[in-house]
């Protein structure tokens, strides 16, 4: 297309115009700082106590002051947090928490369980340093099974609940194990329930059971006290 | 297996059929193209998308209503704040629910926060794929400064979970006003910057003036919404024109494309029309901030929500154009139906048709200036 | 104009195939027969007054009570600022609509969409493909009666849930330390354990 | 990574003094003894001054026949060209290096800074990951070009530096068809490229190759023609003759002498740009568009190899634009009859004469780096041009330009540069605007900063 001589020298005007000031502000940056922030060893302070106070990690419960009443296992839309409750032997009006599991592998950090809670026991900590091999590691057991803790009577009057300080529970946890360790032997899922309707015709692919854990492996070294408990050696031969 | 989309493609051996993407470094996401050109032009690009579809629209009526929130942030999590707007104005019109003043001032804060961070990606995912690298990084520098404030305003980073049925879930923390208004201060003139660096750089110009032009009449046929409309010129923006929530309180212009360097509706128009979103955004953000009402951030709702049997659509602007939200109820407190309409969706029917005749470079220049998202697309 | 205003004229246009206008519960509808479904969309999308010129949304709610697929057209008109509703109601077993993509371009692969997650075939459409699945998948999963496949081509999805299984160890392991705790007192009730 | 690490942020990451010391001693050690390897044989290459090295050696040359001397030399250059390509190859380490350092201040990041002291050790940590990576050759690619158009690309590279003139008698080779004879070298990368391209079968790589084809061959044209300008001023094609016609200081220097010559000066490196394929030009491996070009299919020791010619490029591109106009190796004060001084007789040279050598060869490598550094920058600031704009700007702006500039430096020589007076006015007015334009530019380049309220801070580096 035919250009005209204005159109020729406007071209090349309009180069070096534009080049001049972009090739300026690059030059300027030379002069400039910096923004990385160079996690994780050349941070001014450690990043757990940069982030800000509302920032939403790992969950953490804190037994002296959960009351059991499931209400963060209800709000969950993921269903990630699992408890159960059952009467207490010795005095019939007091109920134990047997089970409160909160699997942080398949949380998706939303926050949804900690605005129910009456009392405050689940919160968001700022730990998020979790890496682990074994994705089953990443399930938190806040209740030992073996001895159960008691739930915590609400008295109307009290408008502060006394909680350990917010992330030193999961800290804790997060020390104790190593990135590596070996995760909890599980049972061999039962055998799948007759799937009640017929799955679609054509597909016949019916759900493989999950590769289950060995289930003869013998009992690891003995984990810290408030850990996954181990697979006892003799645990029924169900393969 | 006989591809369906194959069989679209006639076999003359004179073109050659190139897979541009899943993985591609400029489709913004898991989107492919498959390509029929000959030498560098392309006769046709047919999307052939789905690989990020999670069928978020049936997980709505799995879990029940406030359980869904966290699931608008996936729907598009560059711009999050929107989808939650969206679903909370929808659930909040079938509830008949009145969302108190402060809230309504919070949300609008959050939401343009939001839209200057999604444009910086967007604008500096344009910039790399047209092949200059560093405004990229500015534009991620100053959107890493949005992120610590929202960060410290929700909590999280990119999915914010921020807004609730019937409000908002926190309030400003102190401290959190005057370091919103420092960085805008400094925002602007980096704005000033930006453009100079590269908008108004003489290769990036003749790379997008004049490429793929979308005339007004065929973007309103196509259903091509926000940025993507104003680009070709039409002056709609659902703030202004179907206004919602706090916006009618601030004065903010929309910016449409005029041609700049070209003809409307081309590339640059689509690019530059962004830049200038961001600098209304600021100045709604700092008007928002000046006359921020006292009062509750959230109005009372119950635990369970059971809104009465039948439907309502809630319509929002988001960064990229009108999101909307179409809520079915049946009287339980699961949703019965919940369909997500985003703006990505339309600008993709749209690259089949536009792209015949472009050369490869400009593919990606289109798919770029259209800002298309893949979740949005899939959902 | 109100939408009372917009159903006037269609009822003065169309007469029975336009059915009543529901109350707003939240939003205004109107149901319109199947056959002309694209007559109407080209009245009110050209016609001087109403200029419905965006298709914003065009989706599908499955109803197995009725046996009845609804297919919602959301308009909206950029000139006049209203908005309008319409839905079609095609039968559940072989849902079939003609396709609005003559009218607006855009309906194009919303009705695409709406073919792969519900089964409605539009009729005239120029490329009816699944959109999102591919293409040899089975069944509509936006359908209430959508059975999960449980995988495809022999990739399960399917995962045990970690915690139920934890369940199931912990009471495994109850079990076991009340047995061994039973005994010493229960020796003398029955010998074998 | 468990929290234990995280308590140990050592404060603002001061590298150990030992680390410091290694660095620094690699970083100037290993070039300086590649430079004076080369220093110490490229005179003895020459078949008399080797005979006379040998000799004062105390081998007795005299008795050995002609075909022995003749062995012997051929020894002498295999070792100088082995030095001459290491020289190559850890100088375009160097710049990899160096061009990540800027390229990162430049996009207000911090770049390499934990292999060694400023992360000087990371391109022999590249280097060495490369080698160690499994080298793939795709399923039905070409597998024989497959496997040698590295080679082409290396050789291309390599021969350009028998004709680099790094110091006042230092050169492998001056030849009196000098810039010719890099001008028709250097066009063997391209080749390399193109079969690249075409035997990795594989459609990115096709399109990459294709480019480089178009885009390479046809910027060769208005780079000879800007590289005739300084070539007709001086009147010799040999490198050597080149610089000995231009002056040391600046408005002696072949681009500053003719009002003309520095118009050529921006068509050369434009040219060369595109010949390098750096950006705005870096069509055949564009990442955006092409996966990456040419080089998709390639991994480990082949893309290190096209690595090492990408930037090993930049040194030979900057340093020939700095001996046709920038006046090469010149040292001020220092007139060709200070060298003879220096030189003295009989055979070996004295030990003044090696210093002054030194001297030139410091001038050439600092006026190199000033011109490499401007390739680098460019790279990080401009978009990338489109396969026909980039056709457009040859055919329609440079060679046409190109063309006129040739004519204009043509009636220069012949009607003007007969009067001395003549070649000294344009030098002295020329290089005014040229130090006038540099001093605004540094001012609007302070201004940028205030304008946006940052300040000046080295710091972090």
């Amino acid at each position: 297309m035919p250009q005209s001589v204005r159109e020729y020298t406007g071209a090349i005007r309009d180069t070096v115009k534009s080049f001049w000031h972009g090739l300026s502000i690059t030059l300027s940056y030379l002069a400039r700082r910096p923004t990385t922030v160079q996690y994780p060893d050349r941070t001014p302070l450690p990043v757990r106590d940069m982030l800000p106070p509302r920032y939403r990690g790992f969950l953490e419960v804190d037994n002296t002051i959960c009351t059991g009443c499931q209400a963060c296992e209800r709000a969950c839309p993921i269903g990630c947090i699992q408890i159960t409750l059952e009467k207490d032997p010795t005095n019939p009006k007091q109920r134990l928490v047997a089970q409160f599991d909160i699997d942080e592998s398949r949380c998706m950090f939303c926050g949804l369980c900690v605005e129910p809670c009456p009392t405050g026991a689940i919160q968001h900590t700022r730990e998020f340093e979790g890496t682990h091999r074994y994705i089953r590691n990443l399930v938190f057991r806040w209740a030992d099974p073996m001895n159960p803790f008691p739930v915590y009577k609400v008295d109307k009057t009290a408008e502060y609940f006394p909680r350990a300080p917010l992330g030193s529970l999961v800290r804790q946890r997060l020390e104790t194990l190593a990135w590596d360790r070996p995760a909890p032997e599980f049972l061999p899922p039962e055998p799948p329930k007759p799937a009640a309707a017929k799955p679609a015709p054509a597909l016949k692919a019916a759900p493989a059971p999950t590769a289950a854990a060995p289930a003869a492996k013998p009992a690891a070294a003995a984990p810290a006290a408030a850990e996954a408990p181990k697979a006892p050696a003799a645990n029924p031969e169900s393969k | 297996m006989d591809k369906l989309i194959l069989r679209r493609v006639d076999q003359s051996n004179e073109e050659m059929i190139l897979n541009f993407g899943p993985q591609h470094p400029s489709t913004h996401g898991v989107i492919n193209f498959l390509v029929e050109t000959d030498g560098e032009v392309l006769k046709r690009a047919i999307p052939d998308v789905g690989y990020l579809h999670r069928s978020i629209e049936k997980i709505g009526e799995i879990v029940g209503y406030p359980g869904f929130m966290p699931y608008t942030d996936r729907v598009d999590y560059v711009a999050a704040m929107f989808a939650n707007e969206g679903y909370a104005m929808a659930v909040e019109r079938l509830l008949k629910l009145e969302v108190p003043a402060r809230a309504q001032w919070l949300r609008v804060i959050a939401n343009e926060f939001c839209r200057i961070a999604s444009h910086l990606v967007g604008v500096g995912t344009m910039t790399m794929d047209i092949g200059a690298f560093t405004p990229f990084l500015h534009g991620v520098r100053e959107r890493e400064v949005i992120n610590d404030l929202i960060e410290a305003l929700c909590g999280a980073r990119m999915t914010y979970n921020y807004h609730r049925i019937g409000g908002v879930a926190f309030d400003l923390p102190e401290g959190w006003r005057d370091k919103a208004l420092a960085f805008l201060d400094h925002f602007d003139k980096f704005l000033g910057e930006f453009d100079r660096l590269i908008s108004f750089n003489e290769i990036f110009v003749k790379r997008l003036a004049n490429v793929a032009v979308i005339p007004g009449p065929m973007a309103v046929n196509y259903g091509l919404v926000g940025p993507n409309l104003r680009g070709s010129g039409v002056d709609w923006d659902v703030r202004r024109d179907m206004p919602y929530g706090a916006y009618p309180n601030f004065k903010f212009d929309v910016p449409i494309g005029k041609g700049f360097f070209g003809t409307t509706g081309d590339c640059f128009d689509r690019y530059y029309v962004r830049c200038l979103e961001m600098a209304q955004s600021s100045r709604i953000i700092r008007q928002a901030l000046e006359t921020l009402p006292e009062g509750e951030i959230s109005a009372k709702v119950p635990r369970n929500i059971k809104p009465e049997a039948g439907e309502a659509l809630a319509r929002v602007e988001s960064a990229r154009g009108e999101m909307a939200y179409y809520v079915v109820s049946d009287g339980t407190n699961k949703a019965y139906r919940v369909r997500v309409r985003t703006g990505s969706f339309s600008a993709m029917c749209i690259i089949e048709d536009v792209s015949r005749g472009l050369m490869v470079a400009d593919l990606v220049a289109l798919i770029s200036s259209l800002d298309v998202i893949a979740p949005e697309i899939d959902r | 104009m109100t939408t009372q205003e917009i159903h006037e004229r269609l009822k003065a246009r169309f007469g029975e195939d336009v059915g009543p206008l529901s109350e707003p519960k939240a939003d205004a509808f109107c149901v319109v027969k199947a056959d002309r479904i694209v007559e109407v969309c080209r009245f009110l999308a050209t016609e001087p007054g109403l200029e419905f010129d965006f298709l914003e949304d065009l989706t599908a709610v499955d109803w197995p009570k009725r046996s009845v697929i609804e297919i919602v057209y959301h308009l909206l008109s950029y000139r006049h600022h209203h908005t309008f509703v319409l839905k079609v109601e095609a039968d559940r077993a072989a849902p079939v609509v003609p396709t609005a993509e003559g009218v607006w371009k855009g309906a194009n692969w919303f009705e695409r969409e709406v073919y792969d997650l519900f089964g409605v075939t539009f009729t005239g459409h120029p490329d009816l493909r699944r959109l999102m699945l591919p293409d040899d998948w089975v069944g509509h999963p936006l359908r209430k009666d959508y059975q999960e496949a449980g995988g495809w081509h022999g990739i399960s999805n399917v995962r045990e849930n970690p915690l139920v299984e934890l369940k199931r160890l912990d009471d495994a392991r109850r079990a076991e330390a009340a047995a061994k705790a039973a005994p010493p007192t229960g020796t003398e009730a029955a010998p074998k354990a | 990574m468990n929290s234990k690490t995280q308590d140990l942020c050592a404060g603002s990451g001061k590298t150990a003094r030992g680390v410091v010391l290694a660095t620094l001693a690699v970083g100037f050690g290993l070039p300086l003894v590649l430079l004076a390897a080369v220093l110490l044989l490229s005179p003895l290459s020459k078949p008399a001054m080797l005979m006379a090295a040998l000799g004062a050696a105390g081998v007795n040359v005299s008795g050995w026949s002609v075909t022995g001397q003749y062995v012997a030399w051929i020894v002498a250059i295999a070792v100088l060209a082995l030095i001459l390509l290491s020289f190559g190859a850890v100088i375009s380490g160097m710049t990899v290096w160096w061009e990540m350092r800027v390229s990162s201040r430049m996009q207000s990041r911090v770049g390499y800074n934990r292999v060694g002291a400023a992360g000087f050790f990371q391109w022999i940590a590249d280097a060495v990951k490369l080698l160690l990576k499994e080298d793939l050759v795709p399923a039905d690619a070409d597998a024989l070009l497959f496997r040698a158009a590295p080679y082409f690309v290396l050789t291309g590279f390599g021969l350009v530096f028998v004709a680099l003139p790094f110091g006042e008698s230092l050169i492998a080779a001056d030849m009196n068809v000098g810039i010719f004879y890099i001008t028709a070298v250097t066009a063997l990368i391209v080749v390399g490229i193109l079969i690249a391209g075409w035997s990795s079968n594989s459609k990115w790589a096709l399109f990459g190759g294709m480019r480089s084809a178009a885009q390479v061959i046809s910027y060769e044209i208005p780079s000879g023609l800007a590289a005739m300008v300084p070539v007709m001023m001086s009147g010799t094609l040999s490198m050597q003759g080149i610089i000995r016609s231009q002056g040391a200081w600046p408005w002696e220097w072949h681009a500053f002498t003719n009002p003309f010559a520095l118009a050529a000066f921006a068509i050369f490196f434009v040219a060369q740009l595109a010949e390098g394929n750096r950006t705005p030009f870096d069509l055949p491996e564009a990442e955006s568009e092409l996966v990456a070009g040419y080089l998709s299919e390639y991994s480990s020791f082949r893309f290190a190899l096209f690595f090492l010619v990408e930037f090993g490029n930049l040194w030979v591109m900057s340093a020939i634009a700095v001996t046709l106009f920038f006046g090469g190796w010149q040292v001020p004060f220092v007139g060709p009859e200070a060298f003879a001084a220096a030189r003295g007789v009989g055979d070996l040279p004295g030990a003044a004469w090696w210093g002054l050598q030194i001297l030139s060869m410091l001038v050439f490598v600092a006026k190199t780096l000033v011109v490499l550094n401007v390739v680098v920058w460019v790279r990080w600031t401009l978009p990338r041009i489109r396969v026909d704009q980039m056709m457009t700007l040859c055919w329609k702006y440079l060679v046409p330009i190109a063309f006129v500039v040739f004519v204009a430096t043509l009636l220069w020589q012949m009607l003007i540069a007969r009067l001395p007076v003549s070649a000294t006015v344009s030098g002295a007015v020329m290089f005014a605007a040229a130090v006038v334009t540099a001093l605004l530019f540094f001012r609007q380049t302070r201004q940028n900063i205030s304008a946006v309220g940052d300040r000046v801070d080295f710091t972090n580096w």
